[in-house]
């Protein structure tokens, strides 16, 4: 049982909340509003996950209510090992988010900080009801509800071509979003059978069968939701206007977490209710994963706007994920989730550092106006090192364990595919190396004025660059909760595509709550090997 | 002699009717006109009535009279309080609103 | 002889009659008391009276209101079945908002609140009728009582050359189409001998040839038309932007909310009741209908500068998607229509009443313009404005998602899955549009791209700053406002509403 | 404690010293980062020893021991600790690296002692010391990989560790780059043996190895992947080019990284992974062919190539040659004997040159602007001797021991190892030749300027300029001010040149043929089941081919007097007869070229086609383009019918009455 025992659809609201209350409250109260709310929602997944014993499996703090009875529609919320740690990766991001956003010197941002906050409560929330969502109607509507916050957001606080750019972003995405509307409808609708209650919670439409045919259409218009959402190529046509309009801490939400939630949907939703297409379009998927990577290397490294080098270099990882979850294997899964948290961390703070690196550059974003911003501030330096490291998944950090199990779950049956997607490692190096050198070495760009970063920067970036180091030592952290629900999630695709089932390439794992024998790390041969968690 | 007859004339008189909408530009005409359709409709009523024995064609056609004149009531009001603003009383000059 | 059996009395159930009584007898006693012309009897008593009969037909029904069980009011006339008195209600709330936005405007200046307002419960009156018609020579009786007193309101606002236009134009468009819907129903008669749509229904179920008769499929067309013209359906819509824009606004808002309503609970009434054998022939072009008016519709809401033009527009592209209900012809598609038939009235209400609150001081009249700027200066209505574009662009957190969540669901299930689609598709075209009007409102003054009218000298309700305005015509913000959290309410818990929208599928005799 | 425990702290000493430089580089005063760092170094040497001996109270087949402290990655069949393995190979490797780290670490306190990166270059040292450890400590494949990349990120940062020099920052990047390919090859390669073998522990994947046939495909291409690694590190053909490069960083990561230590990684690798390639023996000959290759080319261009630190970067490429050579040939202690002494020889050659170039001021490093430091730097000038000479394989010294052990091997295995020995052989005169090249251009001849104020006691004072843009450094990011650091001037130079001096000269007695057998045995508990262990050349034919060398190596170096001596012309009239050969080798076989246009160009035009073209044409034309005109068009048409026309309106209600109608009646039959 949870240390403290909030409900879901509680937890859940606590940044809505404290945003309306905001919206009512004194405009300085709001911003110390926000921040309490996302450092309590925080705080509290930090509780989940000492509280999942690793090896888990299965719902925990299920919620599960009739809501709308006429069209079958339950709110049924639940955590398990696949959505836990993108949870915490949402509250955490959000916490960063709120907390470089609260302390912003006094700009445009300003003008409005409670309905910033607002939205940003209203949007965090959304995101976490995606991720808890289990049941297909509700998570579309979570889906399409994350996109409202980010349109004013971007469209009232944003840069340059705001208003043209949000409009883009949002009609670009609800393209995808509303099709997906209207294949989760046909979905549950021709999932019924006779006789039968309709019904959209995910368990039961797992359990349902569709005739291939009929999956087809439907898995197309899920994935071009998800794929919009990631975005994959040739679906970012909404990426560099966005991406360049965006204040800052809403863009690490935007690339770090929004990002997240469509592919999020491909495990969650497509692999276990569409098998039969998944199979039948795995091919396509992966052809689309392995372009993307490469396109989006190729741009990022021949772009001179800081945002878009970090935005292409996403359109690659997201890339990868992609490629990690439909090759259909447990290693390629467990790397996806492995790699949606760490580039969650790894983007966000990038975005946030690039904040820092403007404001030293004379409010430039150009490469080319940036440039010796190392000189006199080493820890500016180290950090934006370690993270970069991180995104060019150097073995040692989290991203690498990422990347090589999604390559290892790529070989596995599809080695082509994962030959040509390791080209993109290579790019990734380059892009983030010139990244790096272009913003911190060389000679001193035109209104480069070299200092150490500031405090609230520090807090803003520190924590993220700690999370990242730690994972680099103890992935295993991840992989050990999320290994048995994401499973269990391809298990009937694995199948049809003839892989193995997991049962065999699974030494059996008894759950003990209290996690008496920890299965995800049991004991091997070795002598020197002190038991549990414990870290050196 | 059959109803065909009686259909066929009411059909004519609606055409004639809906041609004169088409193409007359003076609302006056054009209410005339509307009438000619309407009354189309009430010999067709009656017509039919006839033939399948039951009075309710000839109530409805009663009914449509009334109406008839209402719409022409309306029609010619509107027409006057145009005439007092002297705006043309010409149906194609009527079209500031479009697009 | 024949006319003696018409004349033979039938049985009248004066209980259920009695919220159309209430309607008709407001009407009247509305007109005589604004015999009295004091300032108070104008500004204050006549108002009260209607919304009195209003509230009175609206109560009545909730008070007679009986799940399952189809009265007979009229005998083979006029039916009050859950349908109706749903229907019914619908009417009221739209004369109440219609009312209380008209208290201010011009209109009721113009034309004087007496006739004003009679006019306006007359045609609520035959919007009653219409709904609950089961006869022919009821149904034709009901659609004129709605229209005529329309045309008229149409053009209350006399010194304006607009208002006029739209007068004449509703009227002979009108008339036209009124005419082309006699001559259907004319055939139809003759095809079947008979004027009771039970009759006709019994007539075409019992003879296979009837369904194919040429006679009756002419009819049927024409028919069509008329109802077609009345619900703005492609391509008999084209009256309806006109219209819209020139009314005064507060008319606009009803004839947006109510007598689409009516036609569409004629709709469901005729092709559900009278020919629901003939399913395979009309269902599929009222299937190409459907598409064709979602299409359009949207299409042509995009770059409209005038607001009312554009909701118009975008009104034509919501009766596309309600006609997917009917197409469907089943009880599921029933009761999605009525659902979406009840949100959407929060909706436009929610919209028209902001811009009624705009239109009253901005030089810019309702033009796009007109909202520039009022997330900062009255963040109540603009935010009312939001919900009500949200909700129609069915966004989630709203009642329109569920409104078209509904819809879709009841296309798929009647195998029309291509309009569920098509319903999508057009919600993302009125992105386009519905996101304009947000931006212009809450993103810093931004160029629209569609040059607008001249802007023309108005006299401030309020002070003229928005806040004073809005403060100065409470009721119209407070509408706004109430029907926003409204739309925001059933799209959290919209549960209510759809077991109501469920208790109204049982009224027509539909599987 | 056991050895395992042992390693445990040879790997965490150096760990700290980083993060206590990194995390207190405000607080440590004067030079005293690089004292932390040059102790916990030099601690983790002892740590070193102290694991040696407890290995050696081990019964032999006891001597390799796993010690793991947590699960590292586990899920499916993937099950990874973070286990170090302590056998004699990874202990002989960790002796070299922290020995010779400290003594460079020593070293570099004063030669950098006035840089302003100063504990920024001491934490990044530490740092490499660090991963080089866990990478031959490492065991298990993905361990390896990972202190592979760290070595990688460490040498990326020291190359550019001035990095306001241009060249700097790119030679950084293209070493950074190489070296991720080789990470990637690795990664490919562990795949491969995870998927054959079952598991991705050495120990159990050499178990599992024995029951592969020979040169089956997949172990085949698993081991040519390892070599791909390798090469990747150890600068070999054909991914060499950034090694020369690297020479833009401080000339004490030249001797370290560049010279001693990571670039012999991959001679380690192939020795470590040896039951895989004696599995593969198609592998290990492509290897050896290769290694064999390597040393000729880099032999030809350190003839001709004039800056100093890189003849000695390309002398590293052709001696990382014939250790490749000796693994390859399955002669492991030969191939390790040969890293060691090399470590030694070579360390100290870049020692001298970074005092000689100091003594420059940093201003230029070609042999053509030195010349007759002989007096002005004697102790520079002994040690770099000795150094050149043990290169050269000069009797009795280090290299000639190591050198020729090697080459003995290969000659023993015959077939096609006798023809590489040979060529071996030939490139051995070349060595000794290109060697006392650099001893006779700088030390000899008429002094330089600089010589000779040197010589008269002060030190030439010329602002540093970056040796190959000539422009001028801003001294402030970090780099050897107006004060220069030679040898004869500072102890903490000369102590550890003193001692790299001495180990060249007598480290070859460890293993002289027939007598000594000092690495051979230690290293034996890891090779006892290698198929060749026993297999080794007569010490009859082994002193038979030492002569051969030391007869090669004195000639090479007669040569070498003969023509920068006797007959200065001689140099500048053979350049003219040999022109095209000359340039050839000058410009290195025409790498860097051929690079430039097979994969930097391309891919850049890549990307802009990707940013101008596709993104245009495509994403924004095709895609959003294409929808967004299409509704435009839509927009168009039904605002261009509602014309306001009563008329207009009814006529089009009327078509669509008669559509309908018709509709219907057609509909119906």
């Amino acid at each position: 049982m949870p240390v403290l025992d909030i409900p879901l659809p509680a937890f859940m609201a606590i940044p809505f909340v404290a945003g309306l209350i905001g919206l009512a409250a004194p405009a300085r109260a709001a911003r110390w509003l926000a921040l309490a709310a996302s450092a309590g929602a925080f705080a509290y997944t930090i509780f989940m996950i000492a509280d999942f014993a690793p090896g888990g499996e299965g719902l925990r703090y299920v919620t599960d209510e009739p809501w709308i009875p006429e069209l079958g529609i339950r709110f049924s919320l639940g955590v398990d090992g696949l959505s836990l740690f993108l949870i915490s990766l949402t509250a955490l991001l959000w916490l960063a988010a709120t907390l470089a956003a609260a302390f912003r010197p006094p700009d445009r941002l300003f003008e409005r900080p409670a309905a910033f906050f607002f939205h940003m409560g209203l949007a965090e929330t959304a995101v976490l009801g995606a991720f808890l969502a289990q049941d297909l109607a509700l998570f579309v509507a979570f889906f399409d509800l994350m996109l409202v916050p980010f349109y004013f957001l971007i469209g009232q606080w944003g840069g340059r071509e705001r208003v043209a750019a949000t409009t883009k972003f949002v009609i670009y995405t609800l393209v995808g979003s509303l099709l997906m509307l209207a294949a989760a409808v046909a979905l549950g609708v021709l999932s019924t059978p006779k006789g039968g209650e309709l019904s959209f919670a995910l368990p039961e439409l797992a359990r349902r069968s569709l005739p291939e045919g009929t999956q087809i259409p439907i898995f197309l218009a899920f994935a071009a939701a998800f794929l919009v959402k990631a975005p994959a190529f040739p679906f970012h046509g909404w990426l560099p206007d966005a991406y360049r309009a965006t204040p800052l801490p809403v863009l690490a939400l935007l690339s770090a977490v929004l990002s997240k939630v469509g592919v999020y949907g491909f495990i969650r939703v497509v692999l276990p209710i569409l098998p039969d297409a998944s199979v039948a379009l795995q091919e396509l998927m992966l052809v689309i994963a392995v372009f993307s990577i490469l396109y989006g290397s190729a741009l990022a490294f021949s772009t001179d706007d800081a945002r878009l080098v970090v935005g292409y270099s996403s359109i690659a990882q997201l890339g990868f994920i992609v490629l990690g979850i439909f090759a259909l294997d447990p290693k390629g899964a467990q790397g996806a989730v492995l790699q949606m948290v760490t580039h969650g961390v790894v983007a966000a703070a990038l975005f946030l550092i690039i904040g820092v690196l403007a404001v030293r550059a004379g409010g430039s974003e150009s490469l080319a106006r940036m440039g010796g911003l190392a000189m006199r501030a080493p820890v500016l330096a180290a950090l934006f090192l370690i993270v970069s490291f991180a995104t060019l998944a150097m073995p040692g950090s989290p991203n690498f364990v990422g990347e090589l199990l999604i390559l290892f779950g790529t070989f596995e049956d599809k080695i082509v595919y994962g030959l040509v997607a390791s080209v993109g490692i290579v790019l990734a190096a380059v892009y983030m190396i010139r990244f790096f050198q272009a913003a911190m070495h060389h000679r001193a760009g035109p209104e480069v004025a070299s200092r150490e970063m500031g405090r609230v920067d520090m807090a803003g970036i520190a924590p993220l660059v700690a999370v990242v180091v730690a994972l680099g030592i103890y992935p295993q952290l991840v992989l050990a909760r999320t290994e048995g629900d994401t499973t269990a999630r391809l298990r009937e695709a694995r199948q049809l595509a003839g892989g193995v089932p997991d049962t065999e390439a699974q030494p059996a794992r008894g759950v003990t709550p209290g996690g008496a024998t920890v299965p995800g790390e049991a004991p091997i041969r070795s002598p020197s090997r002190p038991g549990g968690e414990s870290v050196p | 002699m059959g109803i065909a007859w009686f259909v066929v004339l009411s059909a004519f008189i609606f055409c004639i009717g809906a041609a004169g909408v088409l193409t007359r530009r003076n609302p006056l005409v054009i209410l005339l006109c509307l009438e000619l359709m309407l009354n189309a409709g009430n010999l067709a009523l009656i017509a039919f009535a006839r033939a399948s024995g039951n009075g309710d064609g000839q109530v409805f056609a009663l009914i449509v009279m009334v109406v008839a004149a209402c719409e022409v009531v309306i029609g010619l009001g509107l027409i006057v309080a145009m005439y007092r603003r002297k705006l043309p009383i010409d149906a194609d000059q009527m079209s500031e609103l479009r697009g | 002889m024949s006319l003696l059996v018409a004349a033979a009395a039938p049985k009248i159930d004066l209980a259920s009659l009695s919220p159309l009584i209430a309607l008709v007898g407001g009407s009247v006693v509305v007109l005589m008391a604004s015999l009295a012309s004091s300032a108070l009897v104008q500004r204050v008593v006549l108002p009260i009276l209607g919304a009195l009969s209003l509230l009175a037909a609206g109560g009545l029904s909730i008070a007679i209101w009986e799940p399952g069980r189809v009265r007979p009011v009229v005998e083979g006339a006029l039916v009050f079945d859950t349908l109706t008195l749903f229907l019914t209600l619908l009417f009221a709330a739209a004369g109440l908002a219609t009312i209380a936005l008209s208290i201010r405007d011009e209109a009721i200046r113009e034309a004087g609140a007496g006739e004003y307002l009679s006019l306006l419960l007359a045609s609520i009156a035959g919007m009653v009728l219409l709904a609950g018609a089961t006869n022919l020579v009821t149904f034709f009786l009901g659609l004129e009582l709605l229209s005529i007193p329309l045309y008229v309101l149409c053009a209350s606002l006399v010194r304006r050359r607009e208002s006029l236009e739209s007068g004449l134009k509703y009227l002979v468009i009108g008339s036209f189409g009124s005419a082309t819907l006699l001559y259907g129903l004319a055939l139809v008669y003759g095809a079947t001998g008979a004027t009771g749509f039970d009759s006709i229904a019994r007539t075409v179920g019992a003879r296979a040839a009837t369904a194919t008769d040429p006679l009756l499929l002419t009819g049927v067309a024409f028919t069509v038309t008329g109802l077609a013209f009345k619900a703005s359906i492609a391509p008999f819509h084209q009256w309806t932007p006109d219209v819209y824009q020139g009314a005064p606004t507060p008319i606009t808002t009803f004839m947006a909310v109510a007598t689409k309503a009516a036609a569409f609970g004629v709709i469901l009434r005729f092709f559900l009741d009278a020919l629901p054998d003939a399913i395979d022939t009309w269902a599929p072009a009222l299937a190409a209908l459907a598409i064709a008016t979602i299409v359009i519709g949207n299409v042509g809401a995009i770059a409209q500068s005038s607001l009312k033009r554009m909701l118009a527009w975008s009104g034509v592209a919501q009766a596309g998607y309600l006609l997917a209900g009917v197409v469907v012809g089943t009880r599921l598609g029933l009761q999605a229509t009525v659902f979406y038939l009840a949100i959407y009235l929060l909706m436009n209400v929610a919209a028209f009443a902001v811009i009624v609150a705009r239109e009253r001081f901005s030089e810019h009249g309702d033009d796009l313009r007109s909202l520039e700027g009022l997330g900062r200066a009255s963040p109540w209505l603009a935010a009312s404005m939001t919900v009500a574009m949200l909700a129609l662009a069915g966004i989630p957190g709203t009642a329109g998602l569920w409104g078209k969540f509904y819809l879709i669901r009841a296309t798929f299930e009647g195998e029309y899955g291509v309009l569920g689609v098509a319903i999508v598709v057009g919600s993302i075209i009125s992105l386009v549009y519905y996101l304009r009007v947000i931006a212009t409102m809450w993103f810093d003054p931004i160029e629209i791209r569609v040059p607008g009218p001249p802007g023309r000298q108005v006299r401030p309700v309020g002070s003229g700053s928005p806040e004073a305005d809005a403060r100065a015509q409470p009721e119209v913000a407070g509408l706004a406002i109430l029907c926003a959290a409204a739309t925001v309410f059933f799209g959290v818990i919209p549960a209510p509403l759809m077991s109501v929208a469920v208790e109204v599928g049982t009224a027509l005799g539909v599987r | 404690m056991t050895p395992v425990s042992w390693g445990w702290v040879v790997l965490l000493l150096p760990l700290a010293g980083t993060i206590g430089i990194a995390l207190g580089w405000r607080a440590l005063p004067g030079r005293s980062a690089g004292w932390l760092g040059s102790v916990t170094v030099g601690l983790s040497f002892l740590a070193g020893i102290g694991m040696y001996l407890t290995l050696e109270e081990l019964p032999h087949e006891e001597r390799r021991l796993v010690g793991s402290a947590f699960r590292y990655i586990g899920t499916d069949t993937v099950d990874v600790d973070l286990a170090i393995l302590a056998d004699p190979l990874s202990t002989f490797m960790v002796l070299v690296v922290s020995g010779v780290s400290f003594l460079i670490h020593v070293y570099s306190v004063s030669y950098l002692g006035s840089d302003r990166g100063y504990a920024r270059f001491f934490a990044y040292l530490n740092f490499f010391v660090f991963s080089m450890l866990l990478l031959v400590l490492a065991a298990n494949f993905v361990l390896l990989i990972v202190g592979w990349a760290f070595v990688g990120a460490a040498s990326y940062l020291l190359i550019s560790f001035w990095y306001r020099r241009d060249t700097a920052t790119s030679a950084g990047i293209k070493a950074f780059v190489i070296n991720v390919i080789g990470d990637v090859a690795l990664v490919v390669a562990a795949f491969l043996i995870l998927n054959e073998l079952g598991t991705l522990d050495y120990l159990g994947a050499f178990e599992a190895v024995r029951e592969v046939p020979h040169d089956e495909g997949v172990l085949v291409a698993t081991c040519l992947l390892l070599l791909v690694g390798a090469f990747a590190k150890s600068g070999q053909i054909p991914l060499h080019t950034w090694l020369p490069d690297a020479m833009e960083g401080p000339t004490p990561v030249s001797a370290l990284i560049h010279a001693a230590t990571m670039v012999t990684a991959g001679v380690y690798l192939i020795a470590r992974c040896h039951p895989l390639f004696e599995r593969a023996p198609t592998a290990a000959a492509i290897g050896a062919v290769i290694g064999t290759l390597t040393l000729v080319f880099a032999a030809t261009v350190a003839l001709v190539a004039t800056d100093l630190k890189r003849i000695i970067a390309y002398s590293t490429i052709s001696q990382i040659g014939y250790m490749v050579l000796g693994v390859t040939a399955f002669a492991y202690s030969a191939g390790l004997f040969h890293l060691m002494t090399h470590a030694f020889f070579k360390a100290l050659l870049f020692m001298g040159a970074g005092s000689v170039v100091s003594a420059l001021g940093m201003t230029n490093e070609s042999i053509d602007r030195m010349g007759g430091f002989r007096k002005a730097m004697p102790f520079t000038f002994v040690t770099f001797t000795i150094g050149a000479a043990a290169l050269a394989s000069f009797p009795l010294l280090s290299g000639f021991f190591s050198k020729d052990e090697v080459i003995a091997y290969a000659l023993h295995r015959g077939g096609i190892y006798s023809v590489l020995g040979i060529v071996a052989y030939a490139a051995a005169l070349l060595t000794a030749f290109y060697a006392f090249r650099m001893v006779f251009r700088v030390f000899f001849g008429e002094p330089v300027p600089e010589a000779q104020q040197l010589a008269e006691g002060e030190l030439a004072h010329v602002g540093p300029r970056n040796p190959l843009t000539g422009e001028e450094e801003d001294t402030d990011v970090g780099f050897p001010g107006p004060e220069h650091h030679i040898a004869e001037h500072s102890w903490s130079m000369k102590a550890p040149m003193a001692v790299l001096a001495v180990l060249a000269v007598v480290g070859g007695v460890v293993a002289i043929p027939g007598l000594t057998h000092g690495v051979e045995t230690f290293l034996e508990p890891t090779f006892a089941e290698s198929e060749f262990i026993a297999d080794k050349p007569a010490p009859a034919d082994q002193l038979k081919d030492l002569a051969i060398g030391g007869v090669l190596a004195l000639l090479g170096i007669a040569a070498a007097y003969l023509v920068y001596i006797r007959r200065p012309g001689l140099a500048r009239s053979a350049r003219e007869r040999l022109r095209p050969v000359h340039s050839f080798f000058a410009h290195k076989w025409y790498f860097d070229e051929l690079y430039d246009r097979a994969f930097v160009r391309p891919s850049r035009g890549l990307g802009r086609f990707g940013r101008t073209t596709v993104e245009r044409v495509l994403v924004q034309g095709a895609i959003v383009g294409g929808a967004t005109g299409v509704v435009r068009a839509g927009t168009a048409l039904a605002r261009s019918i509602q014309t306001g026309y009563l008329r207009a309106y009814a006529l089009l209600l009327l078509a669509g009455v008669c559509a309908l109608a018709l509709y219907f009646l057609i509909a119906s039959g």
